[in-house]
């Protein structure tokens, strides 16, 4: 099942370049939404009892040399996440397939985006170390050539500053790795998780996590190696910032509690509250850009830099609610962030621009339904209970109130009030955004403008979306009782 | 005789060799100097051969193969500078700066080559 | 039974905002909003009869820690406050079918009430601490909107944005407490953690109580978070009233009553909560007097009202405090609504543009009265014995009986509430005289719909203190009855007597050259503009500069950097093999002398 | 003394094909009037093909019980032997061979060289090459060098109109002689300490404490410039980029291949069979020069505006990267199976760097000659994914392998397996070096890949006219070996040569 999961994008990468350009994008939908289906097939059978352990796996050799195996599996960790991919990406290929907005080249288009959801769920999927690395390399250079073929005026700087840097974490990422080997000659991740850091000196452990962790931290981002976050997201097209946010980030994150937290627990008991502090550091530090922000695409992409601050702060206080906090946030950052792209997307398309002041307000005048969605998603993502983002915000700060053991309570009660306080700053950037966006008069540039308000092939797009965001924060169980399971086991030492 | 008297010969050979190519402006006399360096190994290999009283006199069949591709290194740089003389009609080697890392190449050189490649 | 009972009345206004939300516009305004109260308050009332305290209980999701449970917790404060909370709310609807009419975003207000209201229940009813953090964050964002209903004003977008941040503020002050309670305790269900009470240290639960503190004094406008009330009266009148009078800021007693076991245990925030009362009960009630906008005069009354009953519940007094809170929601949501048809029959809040409407609105005017009547606490109004009731309560703990907060904050106490009572008296008569009496002004009484529900609160304002006398603790004591009236009459009597003598002035003017001073509440407002808004977007403009020149050129720089070394190193490349020779041998001495030196 | 030398010339079979393909060719030339000359660039390719062939049976013989078969033994050591290692080697510079010669055809035509003179060098060097493989012997290492290197010298400059080719060869010629005569120097030095040519009795020698250490040491690290100079790495490699722009493209690649890759398999047969014990010598020298070719190398490529000349820095860049394996190997002196693992990773780099690396020059040309430039310069290459899409896939596909990036799956394996070998080797700061070079590496690939994908004016590309049928089969040639060893890179990874003792 898991081998289906990847072939068929991939097949329909190849497939889709030998197609005529105007069937591009319906071919596009098409197979994303076969890799939807499998996803959701592969979550309705999945036995949510034994959610610890790797199910749907496959495990064949490819280079046994250096160990790399073709080991796929699905648990409670990866399995929202593998959702989550599958989605997005059909979302996107609907968006693409849209009529008023035919991009260039579909073709090309539409097969750099399969390709890239190839690699995203190969990662979430790949249950060996050197797989994980590969797919985790698979996505750079299909997005960097969607960035750089269909993104804004500076797309070429900010393409070549994203796939430089990500390619120096993920460098760093294979030093750490191979390290990793070295000591345990194992590439095989359920083994590593199952030995839990035994054999592995104090020293190596600490290293090991600071090099996987580090070259994870150029994805995630953390804090003072985000600069390549906004510059992407705003060059990049509204299907590439949609993708960025929704998965790429997420891939970051996922490496951590998979791979640096439970293989090197040593490792990550050390440099855990320097984690917890850049990740606290980065939700004030982004919350405050975003206060100053005057690109609303910006605003959104430096949203991303907070909202992971608190997914960092829930692995970094290595706790069943910790963690949980941490999966559930991705997913709801997953689902929000790309609401958001999608509809800055639409205003984008509308008002030709995404700076603030050019649009000037009245949002909700001009475009009722647009307007009211933007408001939407602005107030579920600075974290309103009820609705997705809550649940993961509020679990990390409880989470952060009592660490897990080996860890300075008093240093955690601060990153606590630090994200408190954050908390309340992303609240203002947000309704800052909307009393200049959404509300306010209607500027008489844009009175005479005639553009109308969500069309039913943005419906289409959205509605997943928005049913999602208030389902899970309604229901959390939704996110929660799958990874829980899986979370017990992968801090248990397997 | 102790085998040290000839390797320090040796030695001092192969140094003013490396002078005479560093410090030589001429093609010819700069292959000349390195022709010293290659004799100077010669004496080397002999001295050692002798000295080890080696029964697969190994080092005396180097000092052959040696001498046979000094011979052909000779013959192929006196090529070499011939050609360079005829294109730059200079043999100096420091003055020979076409090939610098430069953005922007050198003058387009002689018409000959343009004409050809004109004529492509 | 009863619990059963007691889902729906929080589910049914929940579902009328989800029907009403997107399907409003198609159906006839309000009815799905009314009905949904309507039902929701007739439940409340056949709990708040039945009174059999009783909880049910759903895990809803394991979190790999203290789960998350969802449930409802059925007592008798909270079935009389759900009552009150559906009846005022149920006015509220009514009113504003008539108040909005034509409005074409009623829709969409209608389900925010409405939201609103099921929130408030949530908060009332819940048997979760964190599910009672939701709907009190809930109530937050519903305020926000309400708020900011007419949001092509400024003013009203701005006045929205910080109130919305100063109870965020607040609020993450009440989860931080909520999480101490939630661990010490091993669970959030409210009646695990009032039974571990006793076990927990006792820094835990100050610390938990002071952070209680703080969520409270961020939700009910106390001092130091009371500017962004004022404001809040940007919004339409009917949201005034059920939001900024009855439920919404009332929500921090109810849940100071709900936790006072706690409190019990930690006297000091007992303390601290009683000197942040005294101090915005003054301060709110000179404010009061001083200001020139009715609404404004509204806004203020209730901060120092709210003072009132947190002063109260610091002496100890929970019955008398939860006893002037249903009072004064009764009185004080009509006093808005009366205000609401005064200002729509005017078109304007002012004070001074108001007057003489005695004659032409008369039902308003007699609701009105009855109102002043109530919050200056004139007997027989039920206001009249809910504020007794406080006093005693403060005479009690000055006299060193319950001995709960130090005896000098007692007395404290005790002062500040008669000063209080008197200086509430003035205002009210002041309003009322500015607002229905003086020159003849031409206006129309508002329709039966406004005037309904005007009545329908009258009758509690009027009546309940007098229902109220069939339970003993609720009868009033003579001694401090006698003081509480000779304050009010002192109070109002200043003030006729300053009308009498310059009809027409605004008794205001006594006030002399402080008046603008104490209007704006010591500039408390002005002070939190400059100095936490202007830090807070100074810094963001650092933040935004830092990022692009230091993190951001960091990296563009070193990209340069390689660049400019790389030329650096091609200089090398000059085309002469003479010095590639040089390298060359130069590199292989270097080796050869490491080689023999080290190795 | 058994004086007649008993010659197993099946052993032997593929540089003696060689070498009498070139010689037959060299007189057919002198002898065929001048519209024959495509028969020679044919004689020669079958030569080629020949020898492959000869490879082969050699595999099938040898591989199976992976005993090595030598000749002109004396006692148990052999000077020429051949197994996997040289096999491997062997079939990579046969591969290689052909798809120059395939890229030579189209020029020699074009640029006028004398079609005789040059395939005959070609297959020299070739064969010079293949017994550098073989060689187990420091004469027939030091001879074998001189056999790749001179006839280099005479195709540098045989475009002879253009001056620049002389000074080219010029430069070649003075830099790679100077280098021979230090390696000799070096070679005799160590022939004195340990009193024998042959490698693994050097080893047997160095292991011995009597060995004058400091003697040997200089002569050890004296050898190692001899290969330093033909693997151009820094601080010998000044001679690379002038030589690549000046000489012929065809010649260029055998350079960037053919002979760095004979390079790099003396080195390791010098430093693993020979030098094994003397590790701790060589060991971080070796480091030391990986760390600053891969450094240098990336650092001035980034300022490259012409694609030769790119290509050449690129081409020094990677040679740091197959050095740091070897320069790992200090940590574990005296281990042979440590040794052989990180051997492995030098030659499966290498392997797989030879097939990249022919794909880009391939391309390269068939653009030809721009304004006195062999491949033009970058800006040439704008927008040739519209004018020849499967060209610049070929091209965008091998850069991306170079720069070890997926798609380009054989570059990522080549570099996991350096950077392994560096980490068991104990160098961290080595890897991490080598991580950030990739990054500088894939910033000016990238620089080149987007320009193929640029919608820029694409008049120039437009003007190269339709792709010719032996650039077509080289450029197939390459990039089915890059897929090849994408999908299973198990077959050039852990080869290593058979440590004797």
């Amino acid at each position: 099942m898991t081998v289906l999961l990847l072939v068929l994008p991939l097949l329909g990468c190849l497939a889709v370049l030998g197609l005529p350009p105007k069937r591009a994008a319906a071919f596009g939908v098409a197979v994303t939404s076969a890799t939807l289906a499998t996803a959701l097939l592969m979550a309705a059978t999945f036995d949510y009892h034994r959610s610890g352990f790797a199910q749907f796996s496959v495990n064949a050799p490819w280079i046994p040399l250096i160990d790399l195996r073709i080991h796929l599996g699905v648990d409670g960790i990866s399995l929202p996440l593998v959702v989550l991919t599958a989605l997005l990406c059909a979302l996107c290929a609907g968006y693409l397939a849209r009529p008023s907005g035919q991009p260039e080249r579909p073709r090309a288009l539409v097969a750099l985006l399969l390709l890239t959801e190839v690699g995203m769920l190969g990662t979430f999927v790949a249950l060996n170390l050197l797989l994980f690395f590969v797919f985790f390399e698979v996505v750079l250079v299909p997005m960097y050539a969607v960035i750089a073929g269909w993104g804004g005026q500076r797309r070429a700087a900010a393409a070549r500053q994203f796939i430089l840097y990500t390619l120096l974490g993920s460098g760093v990422l294979l030093v750490g790795l191979l390290l990793l080997y070295s000591r345990t000659s194992t590439m095989d991740m359920v083994v590593l998780v199952g030995r839990a850091g035994t054999g592995l000196s104090h020293g190596v452990q600490v290293l090991g996590f600071l090099l996987i962790a580090g070259g994870l931290a150029v994805k995630v981002p953390v804090w003072p190696l985000h600069s390549w976050l906004p510059d992407a997201h705003t060059q990049a097209p509204t299907v590439g910032s949609v993708l960025l946010a929704g998965v790429l980030l997420k891939m970051g994150t996922y490496g951590m509690v998979r791979i640096a937290v439970p293989m090197l627990p040593e490792g990550a008991v050390a440099l855990a509250p320097a984690l917890g502090a850049l990740g606290v550091a980065g939700i004030v530090y982004a919350a405050l850009a975003c206060l100053a922000q005057r690109d609303l695409k910006r605003l959104i992409a430096f949203s991303s830099v907070g909202h992971m601050g608190f997914v960092l702060l829930g692995i970094a206080t290595l706790t069943p609610v910790g963690i949980n906090a941490a999966l559930l946030g991705n997913i709801a950052h997953g689902l929000i962030t790309g609401l958001l792209f999608f509809l800055v997307g639409g205003i984008a398309q509308r008002y030709g621009s995404t700076d603030i002041d050019r649009i000037g307000g009245g949002l909700l005048a001009k475009a009722p339904r647009l307007g009211s969605l933007l408001v939407f998603a602005a107030v579920a993502s600075l974290g309103l209970p009820g609705l997705a983002g809550f649940w993961g915000e509020m679990l990390a700060m409880l989470s952060a109130f009592r660490p897990a053991g080996g860890l300075n309570p008093a240093l955690y009660l601060v990153f606590l009030a630090v994200a408190g306080l954050g908390t309340v700053l992303t609240a203002a950037y947000f309704l800052v955004m909307l009393r200049r966006v959404a509300q306010g008069v209607v500027p008489p540039r844009w009175t005479a403008e005639r553009f109308g308000d969500v069309t039913a092939r943005e419906w289409v797009a959205w509605t997943p979306l928005l049913v999602l965001v208030l389902a899970i924060g309604l229901w959390p169980r939704i996110v929660l009782g799958v990874t829980d399971g899986a979370v017990r086991v992968l801090l248990r030492g397997g | 005789m102790h085998v040290v008297y000839p390797v320090v010969l040796a030695a001092l050979l192969f140094s003013v060799g490396v002078y005479g190519v560093l410090a030589r402006r001429n093609a010819i006399l700069v292959l000349m100097s390195v022709e010293l360096m290659l004799n100077a190994v010669n004496l080397n290999l002999v001295t050692f051969d002798a000295w080890l009283k080696d029964t697969l006199a190994s080092g005396q069949a180097l000092t052959l193969f040696v001498i046979a591709i000094a011979a052909a290194e000779v013959g192929l740089g006196l090529a070499i500078v011939l050609l360079v003389f005829r294109n730059r009609s200079s043999i100096a080697v420091d003055q020979l700066r076409d090939l610098a890392d430069r953005d922007a190449p050198s003058a387009v050189p002689g018409e000959t080559v343009a004409e050809r490649e004109a004529a492509r | 039974m009863t619990a059963a009972l007691a889902v729906p009345v929080v589910l049914a206004p929940f579902l009328a905002a989800a029907v009403g939300l997107p399907l409003g516009r198609r159906l006839p305004p309000g009815i799905v909003a009314i009905a949904g109260t309507a039902v929701s308050a007739v439940l409340a009332i056949a709990v708040a009869v039945s009174s059999r305290p009783a909880e049910t209980l759903a895990r809803l999701t394991p979190t790999g820690g203290i789960a998350v449970t969802v449930g409802v917790r059925v007592g008798g404060l909270s079935a009389t406050v759900a009552v009150m909370v559906t009846l005022v709310a149920l006015a509220v609807q009514v009113y504003s079918v008539g108040y909005l009419r034509g409005d074409p975003r009623y829709p969409s207000y209608a389900a925010l009430v409405s939201l609103f209201t099921a929130a408030m229940l949530t908060v009332v009813l819940s048997a979760d601490l964190l599910l009672t953090y939701a709907g009190w964050e809930v109530m937050g964002v519903c305020s926000y909107f309400l708020i900011g209903h007419h949001w092509e004003r400024p003013a009203a977008s701005s006045a929205a944005v910080k109130s919305f941040l100063m109870t965020r503020f607040g609020d993450v002050g009440f989860l931080f407490g909520v999480f101490v309670l939630g661990t010490a305790a091993g669970s959030f269900r409210i009646t695990d953690v009032l039974a571990a009470v006793p076990t927990m240290s006792h820094t835990t639960v100050l610390a938990a109580a002071l952070l209680m503190v703080v969520g409270v004094v961020g939700k009910s406008a106390q001092f130091p978070l009371h500017s962004w009330l004022p404001d809040a009266m940007a919004g339409p009148a009917p949201v005034s009233a059920l939001i900024h009078a009855a439920t919404m800021v009332a929500a921090g007693v109810y849940l100071v009553a709900l936790l006072f076991p706690v409190f019990l245990a930690a006297p000091l925030a007992l303390d601290v909560l009683a000197v942040l009362a005294v101090v915005s009960m003054l301060g709110a009630a000179l404010a009061a007097f001083a200001s020139a906008d009715l609404k404004r005069v509204l806004a203020y009354s209730t901060i120092s009202q709210l003072s009132l009953m947190f002063a109260a519940l610091a002496v100890g007094g929970r019955t008398a405090a939860i006893a002037h809170l249903v009072s004064h929601a009764a009185f004080k949501a009509l006093l808005f609504l009366c205000a609401g048809a005064v200002i729509t029959a005017v078109g304007g809040g002012l004070l001074t543009d108001l007057g003489g409407l005695r004659r032409a609105m008369p039902v308003t005017f007699a609701t009105m009265t009855v109102g002043f009547a109530a919050l200056a606490g004139f007997p027989p109004t039920s206001g009249f014995f809910s504020k007794d009731l406080v006093v005693a309560a403060a005479g009690h703990a000055a006299s060193g009986e319950a001995a709960l907060v130090t005896v000098a904050v007692a007395w404290l106490v005790a002062v500040a509430v008669l000063l209080t009572a008197g200086v509430t008296a003035a205002y009210a008569t002041r309003a009322w005289l500015l607002t229905f009496f003086g020159t003849e002004r031409p206006a129309r009484e508002a329709g039966p719909v406004l005037t309904g529900p005007l009545l329908a609160l009258a009758a509690p304002a009027l009546l309940l203190g007098l229902a109220a006398l069939r339970w003993p603790e609720l009868r009033p004591e003579w001694g401090s009855a006698l003081a509480s009236v000779a304050v009010v009459v002192l109070g109002a009597g200043v003030v006729l007597a300053r009308w009498r003598a310059a009809p027409g002035r605004d008794p205001a003017d006594l006030l002399g050259r402080a008046r603008p001073l104490l209007a704006s509440a010591w500039h408390t407002d002005d002070l939190y503009e400059r100095t936490v808004a202007r830090a807070v977007t100074g810094l963001a403009e650092r933040v935004v500069a830092v990022d692009d020149r230091v993190v951001g050129r960091a990296v563009t720089g070193s990209g340069r950097n390689a660049g400019r070394l790389g030329g650096l190193i091609r200089l090398s490349q000059n085309g002469n093999p003479q010095l590639y020779l040089t390298g060359l041998l130069a590199g292989v001495l270097l080796i050869a002398v490491g080689v023999v030196v080290l190795a | 003394m058994q004086t007649i030398q008993s010659v197993d010339y099946l052993a032997v079979a593929p540089p003696l094909m060689l070498a009498l393909t070139a010689v037959g060719v060299l007189v057919a030339d002198a002898f065929l009037p001048a519209r024959r000359s495509p028969w020679i660039g044919g004689a020669a390719l079958t030569g080629v093909l020949l020898a492959l062939a000869a490879d082969l049976v050699l595999a099938v013989g040898v591989l199976p019980q992976d005993r090595p078969r030598g000749t002109f033994c004396v006692g148990a050591s052999c000077s020429y032997s051949v197994d996997r290692f040289t096999l491997l080697f062997q079939a990579v510079l046969l591969v290689a061979g052909t798809v120059v010669l395939l890229l030579a055809n189209g020029e020699v035509r074009r640029a006028g060289l004398p079609a005789g003179e040059f395939h005959f060098l070609l297959l020299t060097a070739l064969a010079g090459a293949l017994t550098i493989a073989a060689g187990r012997d420091l004469v027939i290492l030091v001879v074998g060098l001189e056999v790749v290197s001179l006839p280099v010298f005479a195709l540098v400059a045989l475009r002879r109109y253009d001056g620049r080719s002389a000074e080219a060869g010029l430069t070649m010629f003075l830099v790679s002689v100077t280098s021979t005569a230090v390696m000799l120097f070096g070679v005799s030095l160590v022939y004195g300490a340990t009193g024998s040519m042959l490698l693994d009795t050097i080893s047997a020698a160095l292991r011995r404490p009597g060995t004058p250490h400091t003697v040997a040491a200089t002569g050890v690290v004296l050898v190692l410039v001899g290969f330093g100079f033909k693997v151009s790495a820094v601080p010998f490699h000044f001679w690379a980029p002038d030589t690549y722009q000046g000489a012929p493209i065809a010649v260029a690649a055998f350079l960037s291949v053919v002979s760095k890759a004979a390079g790099f398999a003396g080195l390791v047969l010098v430093l693993t069979v020979g030098f094994g014990s003397y590790a701790g010598v060589w060991g971080p020298l070796v480091a030391v020069l990986a760390a600053a070719s891969m450094t240098v190398g990336n650092l001035v490529a980034l300022r490259q505006r012409a694609a030769i000349r790119l290509l050449a820095w690129s081409s020094i860049a990677q040679a740091g990267y197959m050095l740091a394996p070897l320069g790992a190997a200090a940590g574990l002196v005296g281990e042979p199976r440590v040794l052989g693992v990180l051997a492995a990773a030098t030659v499966g780099y290498v392997a797989i760097y030879a097939v990249m690396n022919l794909g880009v020059f391939a391309v390269l040309s068939f653009v030809g000659w721009i304004d006195g430039l062999g491949g033009g310069r970058l800006d040439d290459y704008r927008g040739m994914a519209r004018s020849h899409p499967a060209l610049a896939l070929a091209l965008a596909f091998c850069l991306a392998c170079l720069a070890g990036l997926p798609p380009g799956l054989a570059g990522l394996f080549a570099k996991i397996v350096v950077f392994r070998g560096v980490l068991t080797g104990g160098y961290g700061w080595l890897a991490v070096l080598m991580a950030v070079n990739t990054v500088l590496g894939l910033a000016y690939y990238l620089a080149w890949a987007s320009r193929l994908f640029a919608p820029g004016p694409s008049e120039s590309t437009a003007a190269f006219g339709p792709v010719p049928r032996h650039v077509a089969i080289a450029v197939g040639l390459a990039v089915a070996g890059t897929a090849l060893m994408s999908v299973l890179p198990q077959l050039v990874l852990g080869v290593a040569p058979t440590l004797g003792g």
